[in-house]
């Protein structure tokens, strides 16, 4: 066993964190700030995602030969825990996180050659169309269609929880291309170069917190070329269920509930607990605080473990059991939040949220987000395969540990 | 013991559904709510004509002398219909200070529906307890004088006049303040389940005192007040309990419809547990308080459990829904947010259920 | 609304009072402190039972004409409260809550004069079989089969998890009688006037807390008579579900949980934190009684709106509702009390748990009993239908409530 | 970053668990915890020769110089197969408080398996850390008088050699008790989860010091002896996760496998994530305290985490069995009992969990 805990690796925090407290933008730092998601405020991500990509520090997860940092699990978790210390905004998952490493795995070099380096360097996003109205967890149901013609496919149907879509300029989507066999069968997975082909209508969802984040995404023969086809036709679950490996993977996520925690006992020094001390002496709420960053602690490690290679990450349910925990514990450490904020949660200020808005919050930063991030993290144990259909995964492997 | 309606309390209740049901179902009330008031005037004349805004008010002041299970009868319905009209606020809160103080002009303008009265008593981040009161009020010649915060006021924003709590030689009392006074700002918003409140900042503002060391006035006032809070609360929780078992009835994944699915099932079976105990808890509550029998515990046990069952109820409705519990459109995620607002009032279940734990 | 507040009642409480303190032998409350289970120790408790039933109190919920006490709602909280707050061993529900009111309820005339009395007075101590080794939640596939012969029935095959049968002189079972419809018809439900019929063996099983609670019971070709039967052959499905309800509904359960805090709070005040105070005075575990306390009193207005008539009780579900939530709420009072106990309660002391017993035991009493009662009551949310069962049939009712 | 074991750790894992498997089956537990003596010499006698009994002392000291690491790939098996043997209790606690002694002689007479040491700490009611020790030692003429008691002292009834924690000049020192020395009582009983233990009376006894002030020594003891113990209760917590699987693959009830019940497989999907989580918290521990790194907060983070998650599938493997899930026939309950009386040792997960939270 081994952690390096060299001063080679201070070095690196400290160059890791004078660049961080110099590159960002205010409105960046302000777009940090108000973080009610997974998924930051579009236009100053997307710019600082560049800022980034000048740095070389885009895809620290990404292979060094494709514009990866190579840095070491040590350096990756330096990295992410001094870019959340800061609260600044993560870098959208899609592109970075998702349709980039899987061109890499699967993609054509032409795919590549075409669309790597604008997702690297920030220029593109992506669009990510799995659900539809109708295919929710059973995603393999899903029906809208793509009929061959000549060079190109033609698209009907609509596609629903479409992340900011309405700020895309490029969509990976499924598409049934065959009815015949098994549901899992017959399904396409297709990049759309863009999302104004004629036909194609992009509508936002306003969601619980009061904001468009989502969108469904309507088809009505859409013609697109199928050189933007990964792997073969019909043979797109197989695509798709390589990419969700990526998507429930995710690397470095626990910095963040790390940092909620922080920001929470921050807030605690000045919140009255209601029995005679500030909230951040109070017995119960450390305790209550105790138990979930000993939760996030076993998270965390069950992370590192996987990351730096150790067996227990080649269990096929690892995924499932990543996003799980993960989704769970963001969903309490948002709990937290809300608790500590109180009434000061209640009122409805989205127009403060907004980035570069000329209002002022009635209250704190946190007291600002507090609800919108509570209620916005109810999504993340329905999306990406409620984990109803995680523990249906995990549960099928377990005894089978070897 | 009995803990069933009345025939009387029964048509009351019937009559309040009825009436929301045919003028306050989910796409009226989101205009309503969508308007620059926020609320409907129109409503809440038509409350007046129907009895409502006098009914908690004792006879001898001009009200139905409606009790704690009339509170009930009517609040449930209120949650069940998400009601954006300040009931809570100006006649379970304002009016109730008003009522207690033996103010008969303004008591007699609310009950009419002429005149708003809110209650400023919250002072940021859950005032639990009337000792946690700090605003002071300083007599001077002209009258007293006000310093300070009120936050989170219901209905602050509207409000023909705030009746104010606020300490007074160690003791808390309760002053008339007109919302035009100088010295006063307010700063009004929406909640974010769809009502209105304000943050008002008292600087050296005149006021009349109403009423002089309250003693257990003010209590009886935020027990009831509680009460029709925990009641509209249990309402949005039996609703979400039908949509949710509706739409897992119909809404279909893997080819059955997803309350076949025994983790759902055993979902809304917990959903419905929870349900009977708030609802159990209610009812109790509600006899013990009519019998003035009701502790400083049962209270807390009260509006505790109310904040903790609705929660769970809440958060269960959205994760069955799916994506659509996670939009503005269905009324799911809102029912969610007027239990969880209901919660932070005058107490989250956080500290009303430790509290039970020290008053054993 | 009414709840009855007046002085009548502090009279009866003064009455039952006086009576408890005065009528138990010191076998009977030592019996009553070392209770480890829902089960009683056997014979201290049918000696008690005895003792009630002089009194005229053995069966507060009977109806009156068959030997209950006619006390209001008020009254039999009062009783149980008393009875509680003394730590007496409550009578074993077989007999009382489960085949005597079958019996008022479904029994002939004959039936009635042969057991009431013998149930009623403590005389007789009725075992229930009904689960086998491959029919535990899935009762009605039960395979011990009873085959018609003259008046008799000649019963072939074993019952298990039957309560104190080795202390039993009765025994109420399920038969199979009929194989060829669906599996709840051919279902027959019998008395057995004794348990040491020729062919009839009873093997007790060792719990997890060491001691023998559950038996198994064996039959080889045993003859009973076909008077023993309860409604009609193959109809023994409904009697048993109408015998549920009592089973389920246990009137009176929430006084045996506050107990149990009390005793917790009580063992309390004189237990280190290990954070700077008696445990009575930390915040922690105040918080966490007042949650559990919050929870039982719910309960305990669940119960008392059923008692009195309140149209909660009539939704089907109920008797499941109330299961599921005092079996749990046992568990988690199980729960307080090893916490409370700490490192006291790991000694296995089953020699000094026997009532009688001249063994000193290491701790207190309520250090003694602590691991058992928290084992034992693992067995709560499996027994009677097991929890999952309890919230299939609960579900099934849910947006159904009218 | 690197968890893993190496080929030597993973071979002594593997003869450990071959050694168990052939000698330790759950029948030949049983009959070893229902012997008069409660453990096995001749097991113990193999163990010293296997060289389990030295493997964590210093080579030095005439110890295998293993680390943390190689506590893990023991202790975990001696949890799969619920150990009656006092290693944690002779060799984790009362051999490791000789051996930081530097007390040569009893340190080999324990790794020759020649002699039990005891450590007795432990005052009542979970003697979480060594700042609650009461227990006072008072220097005199011939030696250090003792007087008080010490509880749950793991195989105390069979030491040769009591090692004893007690206060002296509000510093914490080690003292040598002789178990037949005038004035001590000694009342030894089995625990619930099949080990032997004692409570143990002084009055007055006479004890030689052999560590004062020891500072940070006990507390790297303590530390150890925690991880020896969370490995044992992770190996405990594997098994369960297996043997509940099996059964849930094998058990019929309504003509299928109780696993193909959505809410009895969701069950198994959250043993499975608690069980990933303990192994991972305990490997990351085990790699920090080799690193010396690990820090109070990391060492209470490792004991809250087994305890909790140890309880929750413990209860779960017992509700997903059922009835025979309560029997003491089967090893299920055993193993919940073993980490249940593994939890309560050195301060339970109530009280870690929150001295993290304390120490933030």
């Amino acid at each position: 066993m081994d952690i390096d805990f060299g001063s080679k690796l201070e070095d690196f925090r400290a160059e890791v964190g004078a660049f961080l407290d110099e590159a960002p933008t205010p409105a960046i730092r302000e777009a940090g700030r108000k973080l009610t998601s997974v998924f930051a405020p579009f236009e100053q991500c997307m710019e600082w995602h560049q800022i980034l990509h000048k740095k070389g520090w885009a895809a620290p997860s990404w292979p060094k030969e494709y514009g990866g940092t190579g840095w070491s699990v040590e350096q990756r978790y330096i990295f992410a825990e001094e870019y959340r210390k800061r609260d600044l905004p993560p870098l959208l998952p899609q592109s970075l996180g998702m349709v980039g490493p899987l061109l890499i795995d699967l993609g054509t070099e032409e795919q590549k050659e075409k669309y790597l380096p604008g997702i690297l360097g920030g220029l593109d996003f992506w669009a990510q169309g799995y659900s539809e109205p109708n295919s929710g967890s059973d995603l393999a149901s899903l029906s809208c269609r793509a009929d061959a013609d000549g060079d190109d496919y033609i698209i009907n149907g609509s596609k629903i929880w479409t992340t900011y879509a309405h700020h895309a300029n490029r969509m990976f989507m499924l598409v049934r291309t065959d009815n015949s066999g098994k549901k899992q069968q017959g399904i396409t997975f297709l990049l759309l170069d863009r999302v104004d082909y004629e036909g194609m209508e992009i509508r936002p969802i306003v969601g619980l917190d009061g904001s468009p984040e989502q969108c469904e995404v309507f088809f009505d023969n859409v013609r697109v070329p199928q050189s933007g086809r990964v792997g073969e036709e019909n043979d797109g679950w197989t695509v798709a269920k390589h990419l969700l490996k990526h998507e429930r993977g995710g690397s470095a996520a626990s910095p963040t509930l790390k940092r909620g925690l922080e920001r929470v006992r921050e807030a605690a020094k000045s919140t009255p607990s209601g029995f005679g001390s500030m909230m951040v002496d109070d017995p119960v709420f450390q305790r209550d605080m105790g138990e979930l960053e000993a939760d996030i602690a076993s998270y965390e490690h069950f992370e590192k473990l996987a990351v730096s290679g150790h067996p227990m990450a080649n269990d096929p349910s690892f995924p499932s059991m990543n996003k799980t925990m993960n989704s769970e514990l963001v969903q309490r450490v948002s709990v937290m939040i809300t608790r500590v904020t109180g009434t000061e949660a209640i009122p409805f200020q989205n127009e403060a949220l907004r980035v570069g808005a000329n209002v002022e919050p009635l209250g704190t930063d946190l007291d600002l987000v507090a609800m919108p991030y509570y209620l916005n993290s109810r999504a993340t144990t329905i999306y990406a395969g409620s984990n109803e259909v995680q523990r249906d995964l995990i549960a099928r492997t377990v005894g089978r540990e070897g | 013991m009995d803990f069933t309606f009345t025939d009387e309390q029964q048509m009351l209740r019937d009559s309040v559904s009825g009436f929301l049901t045919k003028n306050y179902d989910f796409d009226q009330r989101n205009e309503i709510v969508r308007s620059d008031t926020g609320w409907s005037r129109d409503i809440w004349r038509q409350f007046a004509e129907l009895g409502l805004l006098g009914l908690p008010f004792p006879e001898n002041q001009g009200g139905f002398g409606g009790g704690a299970t009339e509170t009930v009868a009517i609040a449930e319905p209120f949650g069940a219909h998400l009601l954006a009209e300040p009931y809570i606020a100006c006649i379970s809160l304002g009016g109730a200070a008003v009522a207690a103080a033996g103010n008969s002009d303004w008591l007699e303008k609310v009950m009419n529906g002429d005149a708003i009265a809110a209650f400023a008593y919250e002072e940021g981040r859950g005032t639990a307890d009337p000792i946690q009161v700090t605003m002071q009020a300083t007599p001077t010649d002209e009258g007293f004088i006000l310093t300070g915060e009120k936050r989170m006021v219901l209905a602050g924003g509207e409000a023909d006049i705030l009746v104010v709590a606020a300490e007074l030689d160690d003791e808390l009392g309760l002053f008339l303040v007109d919302p035009s006074a100088d010295g006063l700002s307010v700063t009004s918003y929406p909640t974010m389940d769809g009502r209105r409140a304000a943050n008002i900042r008292f600087e050296a503002v005149l006021a009349n005192s109403i009423m002089e060391k309250p003693g257990e006035a003010i209590r009886t006032l935020l027990d009831n007040a509680i009460l029709a809070i925990c009641a509209e609360s249990v309402g949005a929780m039996g609703a979400l309990m039908k949509q949710t078992a509706e739409y897992a009835g119909t809404r279909k994944q893997f080819g059955v419809s997803i309350g076949s699915f025994q983790v759902v099932a055993h979902r809304m079976a917990d959903m419905k547990i929870a349900y009977n105990k708030a609802r159990a808890t209610l009812l109790y509550s509600a006899a013990l308080i009519e019998a003035g029998e009701a502790t400083q515990k049962d209270i807390a046990i009260l509006k505790g459990q109310t904040g903790k069952l609705g929660r769970e109820i809440g958060e269960a409705a959205i994760q069955t829904h799916g994506g659509v519990g996670m939009t503005d459109e269905l009324s799911v995620s809102h029912y969610h947010k007027r239990i969880l607002a209901n919660d932070a009032l005058l107490g989250s279940s956080e500290y009303h259920l430790r509290k039970v734990g020290t008053l054993s």
